[in-house]
């Protein structure tokens, strides 16, 4: 049975369609999980994905981690499901509390479309486990408030338990350490301001976001035994 | 005050004339602020259709020619392709980021109100010299307001142009194309019909914003408050986040057949899109004016009825279906509200436009339907080629002395506009094969209804070049036809349809009245010649920078479509050794 | 002199606040109810060297309607304390 | 009771705040010179019925916490009065 992946549509998301054609390029099942249901409906792995939630008013990501489906996106967390936030999704998850840190508006004030390259820090985590330490992906990035931050002290956790999974060779956005995604303490969660379903056909100019969905897709089929 | 109400409404008093004998009794204040809204040079093109007439615009491929909110064409695999270009010039002039994003805001309405999801835009700008600080100001804001609503309303921007000159120092110009695409049998029209019919009012509050002209009925003694005339902004606030719930709602009131029309509310709000939807079915409607939900308290029939406030629909449902449309409407939080019933026509077939305080309660105001966007006299107003015309043809590049260093000038003219296009979400729905950069975006095609990819592409260009129209409008356009279908050709696409945005200055002078004309015979033979049809367009008068009228600037959108993507043209990268051939004279 | 300025720019009267709006339909369901009338603006603080209060106040005037907001769409309020030298 | 409440949502001390670096850089080409130290931060205004001062404060403060702010990055200001009856 191919892996059921549940993709979180607030009002104002955007990419849901987008992660699902990817998980389904890559052989799983993708569904839309409707922000106002209070269940995950037993998918084996979420994705919450990017957008503007809610307009973005506010902050990104304030409203809609109120949203009923996110206890039960936090409840499948804490049960060790895999949860990957992408852009939104991630601005989302450190708003409701399951990622630390936060995402402010990007050095340079403007809003950022285009490629990147991604540097694999650690294998261990739902996005990285079918990739090597080492990899450059070259991934896009589409935000305007992708500037990760953090306190000193989250910092140092962060790189002590090398959760830093992801990080950019040439920082657009001014994210502090460079960073592009991190794991949770349990490496279940993840989030990452790049775009890797948008990385899946070189005929839109890079595949290799597979890799990192292709570990979304091995976590939620139980292939990867979690440390 | 002296001026008669009329003047100061902007309608002149052989047009005055003409609503009163039309309605057979002066009209009431409220009737005349609708006419004067409807009857605007914007929303009536009374100085322009006589000229548009000439354009070809049929094509077999042509599901829906202008006239629409956009045009439609068939693109196989039973897929369809709605595309429209609007401007957005006068208001980016003034609150550039909210001038730029309401524009956007518009454009991808007059595309989902055709059953199509917006998939892409572009957005060919044009701005004074960048050594000019509001210039500057103007350029800034414009693309952010273009990246804020476009990226956030979720549909990628693909292209476009940038241009800097002096003509458009203190009138920018801010076009903005949409194309979407729709299952052939999603297509809707913006029709009511059937009497008894509801008309739906979805989406934000209407507010005192954009009231424009209409205004001065507060001060001609319509509101108690002197100063309120000039408390009402004229630019309006965009709201992306509403606009992305329109969207999914009113595609899935469409999947599920719950509409029998739609149609979205412009520049002349309420009283244009009742008085559009009643009269293209050949109905009547009665429109509760209390029943539309303000912003506002306090706020006059005439500025419920001409207010332009973003992000409003009006939706023509059967009476057994407004729970369902209801219920689709609250889970994507688009608010709902019934203001309006399709009327049948009288004994003469003259379907009434009437606005009630109530529907049960006093008649505001009651006007034929179709008065206010046929009736309207038509203009053929006095052209003249402009009097420096020789000097402009004789100006002779061969008198000018010859560059020291052409490199440098060459380099020196290239624009690196990846500032703009970084801005801008352009992969959004994992289509845009070429991205800003190359000579026409390519898209993939997928099945709107079920995703399937075709295989094949869509190809699309802007084009303009204000340089050759002020030298030769005619040839110029024409050109500029050319242009497009050289980029979709170095893609790999045949053209399927034009669409324009004819930017141009004052029709009241007889040279911009030329130069129009011209420039639409121009682009008319060059459309002909190629057999590519115009499926639609937008007229820009009135531009006009520091008392001067600004290079005439039709700006030509064009839509290709690529059968094999796998087999496109490999682009412009240059291989080492490789030879470069010119084809053509 | 140095001054303190605080600015808040808002929205005229009549122009849409969806940001207001957005976040006062999402209170009630966080349970706060009896939120109303929600208003979102911008607050710009700075000190300003002047030689006195009516020219530091005539050129934060100037600065506002010139860069910090656009009239057309937005009123602001300005308030000016007399502040510890830098 | 009615309140009218002002919140200041402002940067936390040693988090960066770019948009008011980018004003601060700016101003000077435009003939402003004296301006130091800009800081750009958000200002919330609404209205709120509570049973009296110290509850709609808790309340208040409450919803910055939890909801109006992100006390990773931000720090609040808040201002209540009573107000008029709506
Ligand atoms: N305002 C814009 N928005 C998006 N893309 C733009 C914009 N302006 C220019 N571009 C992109 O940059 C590329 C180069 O633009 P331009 O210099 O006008 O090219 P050309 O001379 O081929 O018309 C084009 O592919 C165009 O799509």
């Amino acid at each position: 049975m191919s892996a059921r992946v549940g993709v979180v549509l607030f009002p104002g998301s955007n990419c849901e369609l987008d992660v699902i054609e990817a998980v389904r390029m890559l052989g799983g099942d993708g569904e839309i999980l409707w922000h106002g249901d209070r269940t995950t409906h037993g998918v084996d792995a979420v994705v919450v994905p990017g957008g503007f939630a809610h307009g973005d008013y506010l902050r990104p990501g304030a409203i809609a981690r109120f949203s009923p489906v996110m206890d039960a996106v936090a409840d499948h967390a804490r049960e060790g499901g895999p949860v990957v936030g992408i852009c939104n999704g991630f601005q989302v998850l450190t708003e409701a509390g399951l990622l630390p840190g936060a995402l402010q508006k990007n050095r340079g004030l403007k809003f950022m479309c285009g490629m990147t390259t991604l540097r694999v820090e650690s294998t261990d985590s739902a996005l990285t486990s079918a990739a090597n330490v080492g990899d450059e992906l070259r991934v896009p990035i589409n935000h305007f408030e992708g500037n990760y931050t953090c306190s000193p002290e989250t910092l140092a956790e962060l790189k002590g338990d090398e959760r830093v999974v992801l990080r950019y060779v040439d920082n657009p956005n001014g994210s502090i350490d460079d960073i592009a995604g991190i794991c949770s303490a349990e490496r279940n969660v993840v989030g990452l301001m790049p775009h890797p379903e948008r990385a899946m056909s070189d005929l839109l100019g890079s595949a290799d976001g597979r890799t990192l969905l292709q570990s979304v897709i091995d976590a939620a089929s139980g292939a990867v035994v979690r440390s | 005050m002296t001026e008669p109400l009329h003047r100061s409404l902007g309608l002149t008093d052989d047009e005055a004339t003409e609503i009163e004998k039309i309605l057979g009794r002066p009209p009431v204040p409220l009737e005349l602020a609708m006419y004067a809204v409807m009857w605007s040079e914007h929303c009536s093109y009374k100085s322009s259709k006589i000229h548009l007439k000439r354009l070809p615009t049929e094509a077999e491929w042509v599901l829906v020619g202008p006239g629409e909110n956009a045009g439609v064409v068939d693109v196989g695999d039973g897929i369809a392709a709605a595309i429209r270009i609007e401007s957005h010039n006068h208001p980016s002039a003034i609150e550039p980021y909210q001038g730029a994003a309401t524009g956007v805001g518009g454009i991808l309405r007059d595309i989902f109100t055709m059953g199509a999801r917006p998939i892409a835009i572009m957005d060919p700008l044009r701005f004074g010299p960048l050594d000019d600080a509001r210039s500057r100001w103007i350029a800034e804001g414009v693309v952010s307001g273009i990246s804020g609503y476009g990226n956030s309303v979720g549909v990628p921007t693909v292209g476009g142009e940038t241009v800097f000159d002096a003509t458009y120092q203190g009138n920018p110009l801010v076009n903005v194309l949409c194309l979407g695409v729709l299952p052939q049998d999603r297509l809707v029209l913006a029709q009511a019909t059937g009497a008894g019919n509801l008309a739906i009012l979805l989406g934000s509050t209407t507010g005192r914003d954009g009231i424009g002209g209409a205004s001065v009925l507060a001060s001609a003694g319509f509101s108690d408050d002197e100063a309120d005339a000039d408390k009402r902004p004229s630019v309006q606030m965009g709201d992306p986040f509403e606009e992305k719930r329109l969207i999914e709602a009113c595609l899935e009131l469409l999947d599920a057949k719950l509409v029998v029309g739609i149609q979205d509310l412009g520049a002349a709000g309420l009283s244009g899109a009742t008085s559009e939807t009643a009269s293209r079915g050949g109905m009547g409607m009665d429109v509760d004016v209390s029943a539309v939900p303000v912003r506002e308290a306090d706020m006059e029939p005439f500025e419920i009825m001409t207010s332009e406030s973003q992000e409003r629909m009006l939706a023509i449902v059967e009476p057994p279906d407004a729970d369902r449309v209801l219920e689709i409407c609250a889970r994507w939080e688009v608010q709902a509200t019934v203001i309006g019933k399709v009327t049948p026509p009288d004994a003469d077939g003259v379907g009434w436009l009437r606005i009630l305080d109530g529907f049960d309660g006093e008649e505001l105001a009651k006007i034929p339907a179709d008065s206010l966007h046929e009736d309207c006299p038509m203009y053929d107003r006095p052209r003249q080629a402009p009097a420096d015309l020789g000097a402009r043809r004789s100006d002779d590049p061969s008198s000018l002395a010859a560059p020291t260093d052409p490199g440098a000038d060459l380099v020196g003219m290239l624009t690196d506009t990846t500032w703009v296009s970084s801005q801008y979400d352009h992969m959004l729905f994992l289509n845009t094969v070429e991205p800003p950069g190359g000579d026409a975006a390519v898209l993939r095609l997928k099945h709107p209804g079920t995703g399937e990819d075709t295989g094949r592409g869509l190809a699309l260009t802007t084009d303009g070049n204000h340089r050759w129209c002020a030298v030769d409008p005619r040839a110029g356009t024409a050109q500029t036809v050319a242009e497009g279908m050289l980029n979709l050709a170095v893609v790999g696409a045949r053209p399927l349809a034009v669409v324009n945005c004819l930017n141009f200055g004052n029709p009241e002078h007889p040279e911009v009245m030329w130069q129009l004309s011209e420039s639409i015979d121009g682009m008319g033979e060059a459309c002909s010649a190629f057999g590519i049809p115009v499926i639609g367009g937008n007229v820009s008068l009135y531009n006009e920078s520091r008392g001067a009228n600004i290079d005439p600037s039709p700006v030509i959108g064009m839509l290709g479509v690529i059968d094999r993507l796998d087999r496109r043209p490999p682009g412009v990268g240059l291989v080492e050794g490789g030879r470069l051939v010119l084809l053509g004279a | 002199m140095i001054f303190e300025v605080h600015i808040e720019v808002r929205h005229r009267a009549g122009v849409a606040d969806p940001e207001g709006a957005t976040i006062e339909r999402s209170l009630p369901a966080l349970g706060f109810d009896g939120v109303r009338d929600v208003h979102v603006g911008k607050s710009i603080r700075f000190t300003l060297e002047a030689t006195d209060e009516a020219s530091a106040r005539s050129e934060v005037e100037d600065m506002c309607a010139r860069f910090l907001s656009n009239p057309v769409i937005e009123d602001v309020e300005i308030h000016l304390r007399e502040g510890a030298a830098a």
